[in-house]
Order: structure tokens, then C-alpha cells, then sequence
């Protein structure tokens, strides 16, 4: 029998106020293998842990229960204490009396009943559990970054520049993302490109560095540490060693007539094209839906036109197969599909801009060449109106429950640069709420209203309707004044809520990392660890994370950078010792088990089994430890019970459940 | 004692009358299947089903049974065993061969150390017997020296005679037995007497004619077991044995049982149940198993029933010829396969 | 057939084909021949093939594919589906194995023909149709097709699965809805579900014919023989033990169970245990696609597969009991 | 049946199985953001939903639980890919075994609860706690010898 020892903490009042610690160790103590318990304010401090190795070395304790947070809390923390102690850190068990038991029960008695019958179902598991020891694995020193925008070249920056390979895999043709598309930037105005250009050329030029453009991740195995990717490369149709980006292929190419992405559809680009003037790599793709050769095999001008021969019409798709130590997400966003929100226009009518278009119309290499007009009849715009919030905290399906956070401040933006530019112009602003919690973003709020006289209303804009004479009539509320206004405009601009980029769910599958509800990459502890995915390995940089602005982001793709490298800088990582174990005697070596198993842990061998005096060849699953990450899907695949988890047991669990139900 | 008689339309009205004073073991309809049951009101008795699927040793050595209970409390373990039973009752309708069953049983626990379980049930139960009137295929009782028309052993014996059933008690406890059924008991008349007499001769008659009526056991019995233990026969007779424990459980003499804890969250309840020598973990040890193949495990049972058993009983054996085993093996074994194939093989040896 | 059968089997034994045959030898009555191994020509004297060979003999190749040098099995078309079975999960080795394809037009079962109270049997002779019961109380005709074993009813046709030569003609003798039991129960109320299982389980005495017949049950050591989960192999002093191991025996072969009915033949107490197995069958059909375990040897069990779209646990108590 | 001993209420036995990743983050959330449900709900942690065995499920009852209810990640979202898949096709097939056998269907549930669902796991405990008190005491499942001991 375990002579185990009971710590009851009272977390300060947090575990105290709803549960009688007292009673809950008095209970304990009482259990027949229960040789200590006790109770303590704070259990995880210096004192708290200190009265662990005390009871450790008085009692001669083989097990601890710790009754305190959730173990997804200070699991890590007790075990080190009692690894300190001299006790293996496996034989802690943690019963969860306060964010499932103290923080939710009101009543006293309920919660202290509660608290015993969780204390006594770790006590029951403790019971049985063994030590255990974690293996090695190695680690493969090169990190994969997916996602080629500010995020993602940071990240590549900060990781290559501690002395670590890095690929960066981009999905579109040229590495820049979102940011390459904004004009200027808050609350600085610098012009974006120029901050973000000379990024672009460092990572290109980074002799560390490898970018995979037009290239997708197709495939992901392996674990921390270990992983191998299967990375998808696009036919570009160009042959890019020979390609010298003069760019003659597209000022002659026939087909014109597509709609620029990078201009979010304002514009148009030729079939064969470089999304923008300073894309890296300046090697264009050959759009193969809008080609003419491609759709009727005549044509063909660009390769008579190329010098260098680089056109190369049969390219195929190529997999490239790598691996990597670890992983850095940096898929970033997109603004929400507008197809909802009639009431604003935005389909009907070409003046209902987003602020994302409206980037890209003050920018001097814009559809408009920076010049502010009315993209349906290219007047001059007289009245100009800002809609804050639409489809960002939403309480209906159509849009998103959060805060897209960087609206506030780019429409002070727009309404400012605009002001600057065209003091004629009239701008106004509907806003919820103006949140400006940043280093210089009130002064810059404050600036765009009392110096530059923009125009802002609280209140919501309820319909916009295009007028006969092409003018559009803005319906709002103001709720300050509490009356209902109809104003005439010649733009309106829709601050759209933005989304983590589509492509990060099927990415997110590949990873096993978890996404939230609004598909943003969960993180491992949203305070203190907030750049790592709860799966080993992965990091998470950018907006693929939650709403973020520039210096957020490129302050989180450091960071996440720095895990990374923290991670690259191993030899050797020690594996979860929690892995799935085959008992040799009760195995039939059916493989159900390795059917199940998703990281391809199970293999087989026939060896000499003796069997109580029974001696044969039989053939017996082996689970490879560094492979094994501990789900237990093979454990209820084996029908003979043969799998079994170390550290969840099946005995483990039916004490459990039995402690509880008893 | 005197010959009494009941009308066939009278007996429920007995199960009731008896079962008002106390509890009534009878062979009982349930799902297709008759197996003896405590009587209620509106059971589907059947006395017509020769045999039932499990014998009658249910009543007395049930197929589980607790032992007795530990508490936890704290720190402090409290043991209460259970309590013999002190209510009468009545097993009804139970044949001739497993009446020997009985006896089998009572050799193995009313013997020193005295099965305390076993005995109260013993003395509080009172037998009644039904005499057989159309033995089956499988039937061999004659050749343990049993007349299936003349239960010995039961406190009541009851034929089935036309509409009727004759009744006579053989015991104080069938006397009294008789007291309680009252009225429901007419006297026998003279040819009631003859009627029975025709019945058994019948019956008897059909014994001759029966599949097993042959059936010999000489070659086994007390003292055999050098001679029987290593006989070549063994390995080709298991080959086909499923290792269930359906014979086990079936046969009226099979007395082996397991004692299991059972963990109820607040201690343990000891319980012990069937086992069955046929089973992989019979007389599992710590080192093992004394038995490690199917043809040792298989070769103990019959060994025990036709050798052992008698070699320490006066040469009684601990088969009494029911037949369940031949009627439900599922791989169609039996006892009979196995005297037959030492009969074949030994007499082969002799020629 | 049988003396096709017979020849054959001393041909292949003669060529050293097969070094044993594993089939049916007579019984000490007609209607139980035993499941068993014959070693010569002389042996195989005892062999026998009839209505009442309705033992699936694919199970005992696990054994046999231990020993050394192949072995003759006889297999039924329904038997094949449980080799095949067996295959997939490693358990037989098919080098080991020589397979006959017997002709099979439906087995028959003594409990039926016991059933009509029949007894004292001395004899049973017939053809593919009907049989002539001798016994001491009288001859009896029965229609074979009123005496054939639950599973025949629902035959999966004449199909060999898997085979190295046939000898004999099938028959298709399916004349009922396989799921029809199951459909029964589904219809009733949670009430009547209870009680009619009650009913059944109550007569179970935990002797492991079923799991130890069982082709599918094919562990070294069941998990009710291991002390892994703390669950009882032995009839426990309550009824619950008796419903916890139904569940899970029928669970653990669900997918792949090929309904080939050896549960329900050997039920002393005549428990209907197919309806377990088929009621996962019907599930899995239902909701996952058709699926017949032992159709093929390199099938994906539907327990070790799924898909994006799979239906949720919900949907059971979305269609509910009635 | 558990019945309280100063309300006379019947006061269910309801066991939790929550995987690492999602639901026990989840029940955590619910438990920072002081989402109350009833305290007849106690969790056991698994790694994943995969990681239980229908024998788990039904030893809680037998050991006299009134309900049983698993959850884990959203199909799609599970740490370890796709142990949700398979714990999802078992827990079905099993579930609809139990209400063959005649035992209410509402006594088992499975739910997917992300770590970010707080208030999803309060009102889905709520619902459950609500459901298991309608249908009462568990007596079809459960083994008899764990009351009088």
C-alpha cells in the first residue's frame, strides 16, 4: 500500500471561502492508505512546497495528492516539488477543488463534499499509480513558419538570426501578407511599405532562411521536436533560377482582364503576374484559370517574349518533404464576406468601400494611384462616412462576438490622412465605442477630432441606401443626442471585422492544435503562455491568435520566435512518459490497436513469449515511447485489454470512478 | 406411508398453500427455458420438462453465494458474515437423478469440515421428488444403479398417473409436508395403486430401449487411476472441448467452487460462485496453473467423476447419468463419448 | 458429398498436401458429431458431413495454424466469413491452411426438433428437405426448413468467402428479415426492452460457451479473465455482472462479428445473444454504411475507421425509444 | 438511491470523463468565470475522449451513478487528431445498446466543449444534472450490493 500525503491548499480565500479545508483534510486522513494530510493558504509557494518535502521525509511519503487548482495549473509545479523531494513526479495526483469544485459551488457544504469526494478519487488513483520515466527524443534543428506576412518574416528573422535554419511556406506568390497592402501605418503614418519592404528583402536575403512561395503545408507528422512536413509547391509555371523579373511576360500578356488580389478586386492584373511592384520573390506565377494558353493552348507570348527562357508551361506541382524541430503559425487574417450585411450596400453599390479597399485606394500604387475618388464614377467625394464595427462584436450569427480591435485606430487613421489630404472633404464616424488602449492611440484619436475636425457619432448606422443621383443616404442613430439622422455621402467605408484566414482550420487539423470557436489558434495558457499552442512544438505568431495590430504582432512573432529557438537550442527532448504500454501476455496481435493509432506508435514483432510455463512465438504489439503521445485510442481499441496507458490505467480510472460513485 | 393422490388441477392450488407457509422451489418456465425458481403468483410451473436446464443443486449450493462482507469505515475494517439461512422450504419436483446429485454433494460438504452454508439449507429444505415417466435419449441413470421411478432420498415422491399425481411421504418432514397439503390429498384407491404400478412398469420398459441403455462402467470406478491418467485416449478426445463450462454448470454433481472478493467501494463482499475445472484459470495459483493444457483440464473432470470420486467414497461415482451434458455441450462432448472411446480403445488393445 | 468429402481428404493427406484434417467425426447420436482432427486415411472413416455439422470450424484453425504443417479445414460458405475475419486480425495463418468450400443448404437444429416434444431419439435420417426422427415413442416427419438452425433463416448466402477447392452445392436459405428481432425490440417501450432482457439474462449461468464459440472472441485471455478492469468471469451474486459482460462481449466484436450465429447454437439456456451482435450490425449499417465483417480479409473495421461526418452519440436518444 | 440527507431530495451521482485538452480546459473556464453547476458532477480527467472505455461507463453504473457523460474536443479539433472520431462511434454504438437493453437514453451524453467553453460546459452540466433528476434513481444498471454497503 502507498503511504500517501494529502495537501489541502485554501488558495488564499479563492478554495477556502466555498470549501472547509479543514474538514477536507480531517476526511482525507481518514482514507486507509492516508498516512499525512494537512492544509496550507497557498500550497504552490516556497512555504506551501516546502511542507511537501517535509512530510516527505518525515512520513516516508510514496504518494501526494495536492487539492488545490486544476492540475493544468500547477501539475508541473507539485511534480518538480516532489521530483525535489525525492518522490517520482508521476506518483502526484491533483484534485481539482477549486475552478471545479470552490469557484462554482456557493454553498459550503456542497463544496466541501465535493472537495472529499474529489480528494478521495486522487487518493484512489495515487493508489495505483507506478513511477514513471520520460525518454528522449532528439530534436531536428530547423523551424517551419507558415505564413509569409510581418508575423511570420519576424519570426523567420528572429529565429534565423540565432543561428537556426528556417523555410517560410507562403500560399500566395510573394511574402508580405496583409501589411504590404496597407498604405500608411498608426498612429506614426510612416508608409507601410517602406518599414515593411526592407523586412521582405532581410528574409530573402537571409543566408538561413529558405522561402517556399505560391506553397502550401499539405501534410504534418510527427511530434515536437520531430516533425515532418510535406509542403505542396505550386506550379509557378515559371522557371524561377532562370526567371530575371523583368517584367516584359506581363506587359504583354493578352489576358488582362483578371481581378488583382492584392488590390482586394479594385483593379486588374495580367494572367501572368507579380501581385505587387516589390514582391519577393520577383519571379510572377502564371495564373493557369485565366491564362489563354492554358485554357485554349493557343497564345503562348509570354515564353516568345521571356529572354531567359523561364516560361515553363508543364510545371507541375511539387512535394517537398522536410523536417522540422519546430513550428511557428503565422497565418494571419481576413476580413469577414460582407454577403450579410445588405443594410450597408456593399453589394450594390461600388462607393461602400472596406477600410481594407480603402488602403489600397489612397495608396499610390492603388487602382486609383492614390487618388481619393468614387471608384463608380471617379468624383471627387464631398462627404465621406466611417462605419465602425461592422460584423466585429456581433451578437448574431452573421458576424464576429469579438472586438477586431484594430478598426478604432486605422479609421482615425483614414479619417485623419484623408482630412490632411483633401481638408475639403467632410468625414464622418459612427462608432460603439472608441478603444484606443496603445502607446500614443488616444493622443491620435484626439488629434484626428480636434485637430483634423473629424466628425464622430456614437451611434449605429442602420441602412445605407443608394440614391438616384448616386449620392448614398446614411440612416443612423445618434445615441448621444438620441434621435434619428439621415446624412447624405458620397463614400462610405466599412470598418470589416477581420477572421483568422480560412486556411488556418484544415492547417489547425493538420497541427492537432486546438482553434476556438472563432477559429483562432488557441494558446497553451492565455496569460502566461500565450505564443504557444497547447501542442508541443508549435508557436503561435500574429493575428492566427486573436486581433492584433502591427507592433503586437511583431512583438508576438519575437516572442513566439524565442520559444522556438528555446526549443532549437535542445539536443534531446525528455518525452511524455505517459505512453501506451502492450502487455505481451494478453496481446493477440490483432492490430486493431495500430488502426487506431494516429501517430503510427504501434508496430509489431513475433517474439518468444512464455506464458506461465507456455512457451511460443506470438506475434505482439510494441509502442514506440517517443512516437506514443498518450491518447489511449488503442487502449478501448484492444479488446482484450492488453493496451493499457501508463498514468491513466484502466485500474487507474475504474478506482476513480468507483471513489466517486461509492 | 401411505398412498395419497392430487389432480393435476389441484396443484396450483398446493404451490400457493405451501408457498403461504414457505418458499417454493419448482422447476419454472422462464424465456423458453424451465430451470427451478422460487414460486410466485402466476409462474409458468413445469413438471412436464424432463430436465431441467441447470439441476436442482441450485437450492442447496447456489451458483453464488456471499460469504461475507467487509466494511471500511476510516481506518477500521468490520467483517460480517452472512447468515445461515433458518426458513424452510420446499424443493418440489426434483427427479431421481438428481436426487443422487444431492447425495454427491452432501458426501463432499456434509463431510468434515462441515459446509455450514450447505448444511442449514440442508436441514430446512424438504424434497419432493417426481418420478420420471418418459425418460429421453440421453438418459443413463440406470447406469449408476438409479430407478428413475423410485426417487430415493426425498421426503415426498409424487408419479405422474394420468390426471393425477400419486403422493407419499417418505419422511417426518414429507409427513408433514402431507399435513399441509390437506385436503387438497385424497387417499389412493386400489387401482390407482395398479395404475401406477402399469405407469412404472412402462417406464422401466423404455429404459431398456434407450440409446445408453448399454452403457457400461466397468474399466472405471475406485483404484483406476494409473491406468486411466495416461491413457492415449485423453488427447483426442478434448481436441474439440471449447473449454466453457456449460457441463460444469449444468451437472447435478459438480461441486467445485471459485471465492471472489467483489470491491463495493466501502470494503468487500466475499462471494463464492461455480467454477468449473474446465476453465484456464481453475485453481490458478500465484506460479500458475497446475492444469497449463485443455486435455489435463478436461481429462480431470472425467477423471473426477468416474475415478477419483469413487476412490474416496466407497465407490461412488459423481455422475448420476442426467444426461444434461449430453443434451448441451456445445461442441457435442460428453461423459458417455468418453466411457464409449475407452471402452472402443480397450477393447481394440485386447484383440 | 460426404464420401466426396472423405476421398478428397485422404487424397490431399496421401500427396502430403495437408498433414491433418479438421472436420466432423460421428457422433454417439446422429444428431451430435463432434468437431475434430483426423490424422490417416483410417481415421477419417469416422468423418462425417450432415445436417447436423453446424460447428464453425474456423476458430479452431487458430490452434491449428501453431502446429506444424498445413491443415485441411472444412469451411461452410457462412464459416469463411470467420476465417476471414481471422485473417484480418492475424489470428490464422493462411499458409497454414487448406480450405475446402463445402456445400452447405442450411444446418439443422436438435433443440427444434426437441421442441416439438420429440424426445427419446434413436435416429435421424432425411434429405435435403425433411428428415425421419426415429425415436422409442415413434417415427416423426419434419420439414427441414421447420428445424433449421436461427442463422440459416437469415443465410448470407452460398457464397465461399475463401476457399482453395469446392465441393458441393449451396443453397441460399434465407426466408427471414435478418433484422426483424432487432426491429422488435427497437419498437418497444424502455420498459418492455428491460424486461424481456431481464428475462433472457436472468437465465444466463456465465458458463462462456458463447464468448469460448465465438470466432471473433478470439483473445488469448478475455478481459473477463483478466484482472485488468476488476470485472467478474464467474456468476457474480447479482445480475448485473451478466448484463456488463453481454455489453461488452458484443462490443468487443462489434465490426466485427460476421453474425454467424455459434453464440446463440450453444446457449444452454437458449439465450437469443445474436440480437446483441446483430443490433450493433444494424447500427453500424445504419450509420455507418453496410458492412459485413469477413467479406474480405483487408476491410477497415467500422469501430477503427470514421469520418468527418459521422453521426452524433445524440442521435440515439434523438430517435428514442418508442 | 443517494438522497440527501436533510432535504430528502434524490441527489444523483453524475461522472464527468473530460479529455486534457478541451473539456477539462473548458470545466476549468467555467470555473474561473464562476459558471455554477451542480456540484452532483465530478470530473475525471482522460487524456481524450478516446482514452474511455465503455467499461468505465458502465462500472459507474453499476457502482451506482445515475449518469455518465464524456466530453472532448469538437470533431476536427482533437489534441491528438482524431481520438474524438473513434471515441464518437463507440460512445454511439454503445449508447444505442443501452437503450436496446431498456436503460434511458438520457442517463448517457456525449458533448464537444472546447477550452474556450466555459459557459458551454456550465449549461451543458445544468442540462444534464436536470435531465438524470427527471429520470430519478438509476436501478437498471446499477448493482444492488453497492446500496446496502
Amino acid at each position: 500500500m502507498q503511504r500517501i500525503g494529502v495537501f489541502v491548499c485554501h488558495c488564499g480565500s479563492n478554495i477556502a471561502a466555498t470549501v472547509d479545508v479543514k474538514k477536507v483534510v480531517e476526511m482525507a486522513a481518514r482514507e486507509p492508505s492516508v498516512v499525512h494530510a494537512e492544509d496550507y493558504p497557498y500550497m504552490c509557494s516556497e512555504a506551501g512546497q516546502a511542507k511537501i518535502a517535509q512530510a516527505v521525509a518525515e512520513k516516508g511519503l510514496t504518494g501526494i495528492v495536492v487539492c488545490s487548482c486544476s492540475p493544468r495549473m500547477h501539475e508541473a509545479t507539485f511534480r518538480k516539488a516532489a521530483e525535489r523531494a525525492g518522490i517520482n513526479p508521476f506518483m502526484v495526483e491533483i484534485a481539482n477543488i477549486r475552478e471545479h469544485c470552490s469557484w462554482i459551488h456557493k454553498n459550503i457544504e456542497e463544496g466541501t463534499e465535493k472537495a472529499i469526494i474529489l480528494a478521495r478519487a486522487a487518493i484512489a488513483k495515487v493508489n495505483l499509480n507506478a513511477p514513471l520515466f520520460p525518454g528522449e527524443s532528439r530534436v531536428t534543428k530547423r523551424a517551419l513558419v507558415i505564413g509569409g506576412g510581418i508575423a511570420g518574416i519576424q519570426s523567420a528573422l528572429d529565429i534565423a538570426d540565432a543561428g537556426y535554419e528556417v523555410d517560410i511556406v507562403e500560399k500566395t506568390p510573394s511574402i508580405g501578407g496583409r501589411m504590404a497592402q496597407l498604405d500608411k501605418t498608426f498612429p506614426t503614418l510612416d508608409c507601410s511599405a517602406c518599414i515593411l519592404t526592407p523586412k521582405m528583402v532581410e528574409a530573402a536575403a537571409h543566408e538561413k532562411i529558405r522561402i517556399y512561395t505560391y506553397s502550401e503545408v499539405e501534410k504534418i507528422s510527427g511530434f515536437v521536436g520531430d516533425f515532418t512536413v510535406d509542403i505542396r509547391k505550386k506550379a509557378r509555371s515559371i522557371d524561377a533560377t532562370k526567371c530575371t523579373g523583368c517584367g516584359v511576360c506581363q506587359e504583354k500578356c493578352h489576358s488582362k482582364k483578371s481581378l488583382s488580389e492584392f488590390n482586394r478586386g479594385l483593379g486588374t492584373r495580367s494572367a501572368i503576374y507579380t501581385p505587387f511592384a516589390q514582391a519577393i520573390p520577383n519571379v510572377p506565377v502564371i495564373d493557369r484559370e485565366a491564362c489563354i494558353k492554358f485554357k485554349t493552348g493557343k497564345c503562348g507570348v509570354c515564353a516568345k517574349v521571356c529572354a531567359a527562357g523561364a516560361i515553363d508551361y508543364e510545371q507541375k506541382d511539387e512535394i517537398i518533404t522536410e523536417k522540422y524541430g519546430a513550428i511557428v503559425v503565422a497565418t494571419g487574417f481576413d476580413t469577414i464576406k460582407l454577403d450579410k450585411y445588405d443594410e450597408y450596400a456593399y453589394n450594390q453599390s461600388k462607393d461602400v468601400i472596406t477600410s481594407l479597399e480603402l488602403e489600397r485606394v489612397m495608396n499610390a500604387a492603388g487602382p486609383t494611384k492614390g487618388h481619393l475618388e468614387r471608384l463608380s464614377d471617379g468624383k471627387h467625394p464631398e462627404h465621406i462616412v466611417f462605419v465602425q464595427c461592422v460584423g466585429s462584436r456581433c451578437s448574431d450569427e452573421r458576424g464576429k462576438p469579438y472586438c477586431s480591435k484594430i478598426c478604432c485606430m486605422y479609421t482615425a487613421k483614414h479619417a485623419m490622412l484623408i482630412r490632411d489630404k483633401y481638408p475639403d472633404v467632410k468625414v464622418t464616424v459612427f462608432y460603439i465605442d472608441v478603444r484606443t488602449p496603445g502607446k500614443n492611440f488616444d493622443e491620435f484619436y484626439r488629434r484626428a477630432v480636434e485637430e483634423y475636425g473629424v466628425n464622430y457619432i456614437k451611434g449605429q448606422v442602420g441602412k445605407v441606401a443608394p440614391q438616384p443621383d448616386g449620392s448614398l443616404l446614411v440612416q443612423a442613430s445618434d445615441l448621444l443626442d438620441n434621435k434619428q439622422i439621415k446624412l447624405k455621402a458620397d463614400m462610405v467605408v466599412l470598418a470589416t471585422a477581420i477572421e483568422p484566414d480560412p486556411s488556418v482550420r484544415p492547417l489547425a487539423t493538420m497541427l492537432t492544435a486546438s482553434i476556438d470557436t472563432n477559429n483562432f489558434l488557441t494558446e497553451a495558457h492565455p496569460k502566461l503562455r500565450p505564443v504557444e499552442s497547447p501542442t508541443a512544438g508549435i508557436f503561435l505568431s500574429g493575428v492566427c491568435q486573436g486581433p492584433k495590430d502591427i507592433p503586437e504582432t511583431v512583438a508576438q512573432a519575437g516572442a513566439a520566435a524565442v520559444k522556438a529557438i528555446g526549443l532549437l537550442a535542445k539536443d534531446k527532448l525528455t518525452t511524455n512518459p505517459c505512453t501506451a504500454k502492450a502487455d505481451e501476455l494478453l496481446c493477440n496481435g490483432c492490430s486493431t490497436c495500430a488502426n487506431v493509432c494516429p501517430y503510427g506508435a504501434i508496430s509489431y514483432e513475433t517474439k518468444l513469449i512464455n506464458d506461465h510455463g507456455i512457451r511460443e512465438d506470438r506475434r505482439v504489439a510494441v509502442v514506440n515511447n517517443a512516437l506514443c503521445q498518450g491518447c489511449g485510442a488503442c487502449t478501448v481499441a484492444c479488446p482484450s485489454g492488453a493496451m493499457d496507458l501508463q498514468g491513466f490505467s484502466n485500474r487507474q480510472i475504474i478506482a476513480e470512478v468507483d471513489a466517486i460513485c461509492r | 406411508m401411505a398412498m395419497m393422490k392430487i389432480t393435476r388441477e389441484a396443484m396450483p392450488a398446493l404451490y400457493a398453500r405451501i408457498a403461504a407457509e414457505q418458499s417454493l422451489i419448482l422447476p419454472v418456465k422462464t424465456a423458453g427455458q424451465t430451470n427451478f425458481a422460487a414460486w410466485e403468483e402466476g409462474a409458468d410451473v413445469d413438471l412436464y420438462t424432463l430436465k431441467t436446464v441447470k439441476s436442482a443443486k441450485d437450492a442447496f449450493f447456489p451458483q453464488s453465494e456471499n460469504l461475507y462482507t467487509c466494511k471500511t469505515e476510516d481506518k477500521k475494517i468490520t467483517v460480517t458474515p452472512e447468515k445461515l439461512t433458518d426458513e424452510h422450504f420446499v424443493l418440489f419436483g426434483i427427479k431421481a437423478c438428481d436426487l443422487r446429485g444431492i447425495e454427491v454433494l452432501d458426501k463432499v460438504f456434509l463431510s468434515e469440515p462441515i459446509d455450514t452454508f450447505y448444511a442449514a439449507r440442508r436441514a430446512h429444505g424438504t424434497v419432493v421428488a417426481l418420478a420420471c415417466a418418459a425418460p429421453s435419449e440421453s438418459c443413463f441413470c440406470h447406469a449408476f444403479g438409479i430407478d428413475p421411478t423410485a426417487p430415493a432420498g426425498a421426503d415426498v415422491v409424487i408419479w405422474p398417473v394420468g390426471d393425477s399425481f400419486m403422493w407419499q411421504a417418505q419422511t417426518e418432514k414429507g409427513e408433514a409436508l402431507t399435513v399441509l397439503a390437506g385436503d387438497l390429498l385424497t387417499a389412493a384407491a386400489a387401482e390407482d395403486e395398479t395404475a401406477l404400478e402399469n405407469a412404472r412398469t412402462f417406464t422401466k420398459n423404455i429404459m431398456t430401449k434407450l440409446p445408453y441403455a448399454d452403457l457400461s462402467l466397468e474399466g472405471w470406478g475406485a483404484g483406476k487411476t494409473d491406468e486411466k491418467f495416461n491413457s492415449p485416449v485423453w488427447d483426442t478426445l478434448y481436441k474439440s472441448c471449447l473449454a466453457c463450462g456449460t457441463c460444469t454448470f449444468v451437472c447435478p454433481t459438480c461441486q467445485c467452487y471459485d471465492i471472489k472478493d467483489y470491491t463495493t467501494g466501502n470494503g468487500v463482499q466475499r462471494f463464492r460462485c461455480w467454477d468449473s475445472c474446465m476453465y484456464s484459470d481453475f485453481t490458478m495459483m500465484a506460479h500458475g496453473n497446475n492444469r497449463t493444457s485443455q486435455m489435463q483440464r478436461f481429462r480431470q473432470r472425467f477423471m473426477h467423476k468416474l475415478v477419483y470420486f469413487p476412490t474416496n467414497n466407497d465407490g461412488m461415482f459423481s455422475c448420476v447419468g442426467c444426461g444434461r451434458c449430453v443434451d448441451k455441450c456445445p461442441a457435442s462432448l460428453n461423459i458417455v463419448k468418453v466411457i464409449r472411446a475407452f471402452e472402443k480403445a480397450e477393447k481394440g488393445e485386447t484383440k | 458429398m460426404q464420401e466426396q468429402l472423405i476421398n478428397r481428404a485422404k487424397e490431399l493427406l496421401a500427396d502430403g498436401t495437408v498433414v491433418r484434417v479438421l472436420g466432423w467425426r460421428r457422433g454417439d447420436m446422429d444428431y451430435n458429431p463432434e468437431v475434430a482432427y483426423f490424422n490417416s486415411a483410417d481415421e477419417l472413416n469416422d468423418f462425417v458431413y450432415n445436417g447436423f455439422c453446424g460447428a464453425n470450424l474456423s476458430k479452431y484453425m487458430i490452434e491449428a495454424s501453431k502446429l506444424e504443417g498445413r491443415t485441411l479445414v472444412f469451411l461452410k460458405p457462412c464459416d469463411t466469413y470467420s476465417f476471414n475475419q481471422l485473417l484480418t486480425e492475424h489470428r490464422v495463418d493462411r499458409d497454414k491452411a487448406y480450405i475446402i468450400g463445402v456445400g452447405c443448404r442450411g444446418k439443422l437444429d436438435i433443440e427444434k426438433i426437441k421442441a416439438q416434444g420429440i424426445t427419446g431419439i434413436t435416429g435421424i435420417t432425411g434429405t435435403p428437405d425433411a428428415v425421419k426422427v426415429s425415436t422409442i415413442y415413434g417415427d416423426f416427419d419434419i420439414a427441414c426448413k421447420d428445424i433449421r438452425l436461427e442463422r440459416c433463416h437469415v443465410c448470407k448466402g452460398k457464397e465461399h468467402r475463401v476457399y482453395d477447392e469446392l465441393i458441393g452445392e449451396s443453397a441460399d436459405t434465407r426466408d427471414a428479415d435478418r433484422m426483424a428481432g432487432v426491429e422488435a425490440i427497437e419498437a418497444m417501450s424502455p420498459e418492455e426492452k428491460f424486461a424481456f432482457f431481464r428475462a433472457e439474462l436472468s437465465k444466463c449461468i456465465r458458463c462462456n460457451a458463447c464468448r469460448n464459440v465465438c470466432p471473433a472472441c478470439s483473445c488469448r485471455k478475455c478481459v473477463f479473465d483478466s484482472t485488468k478492469f476488476d470485472s467478474a468471469q464467474k456468476a457474480n451474486t447479482t445480475s448485473f455482472e451478466e448484463k456488463m459482460f453481454h455489453i461488452i462481449r458484443a462490443f468487443h466484436v462489434a465490426g466485427r462479428c460476421t453474425d454467424c450465429g455459434e453464440c446463440s447454437r450453444v446457449c444452454p439456456q437458449g439465450i437469443p445473444l445474436h440480437l446483441f451482435n446483430r443490433k450493433f450490425i444494424k447500427d453500424i449499417n445504419e450509420l455507418y454504411g453496410d458492412y459485413q465483417a469477413g467479406e474480405s480479409a483487408d476491410q477497415r473495421a467500422p469501430l477503427v475507421s470514421y469520418t468527418f461526418e459521422d453521426a452524433e452519440p445524440g442521435i440515439v436518444s434523438e430517435r428514442g425509444s418508442k | 438511491m443517494p438522497v440527501n440527507e436533510k432535504t430528502g431530495e434524490f441527489t444523483p451521482k453524475i461522472v464527468a470523463f473530460c479529455c486534457n485538452w478541451c473539456s477539462y480546459a473548458g470545466a476549468d473556464l467555467a470555473g474561473s468565470s464562476r459558471l455554477a453547476y451542480p456540484a452532483e458532477v465530478k470530473i475525471i480527467r482522460v487524456p481524450c475522449s478516446c482514452r474511455v472505455n465503455p467499461m468505465f461507463i458502465l462500472r459507474a453504473f453499476e457502482k451506482g451513478a445515475d449518469g455518465v457523460i464524456i466530453c472532448g474536443c469538437h470533431p476536427g479539433d482533437c489534441h491528438y487528431s482524431t481520438g474524438n472520431y473513434y471515441a464518437r462511434r463507440r460512445m454511439t454504438l454503445l449508447f444505442s445498446m443501452l437503450d436496446y437493453l431498456g436503460v434511458e437514453s438520457g442517463r448517457t451524453r456525449v458533448e464537444w466543449v472546447s477550452a474556450a467553453e466555459g459557459v458551454k460546459f456550465s449549461t451543458t452540466m445544468n442540462e444534464f444534472a436536470a435531465k438524470i433528476h427527471e429520470l430519478g434513481p438509476n436501478v437498471r444498471l446499477e448493482d444492488l450490493r453497492c446500496k446496502n454497503n
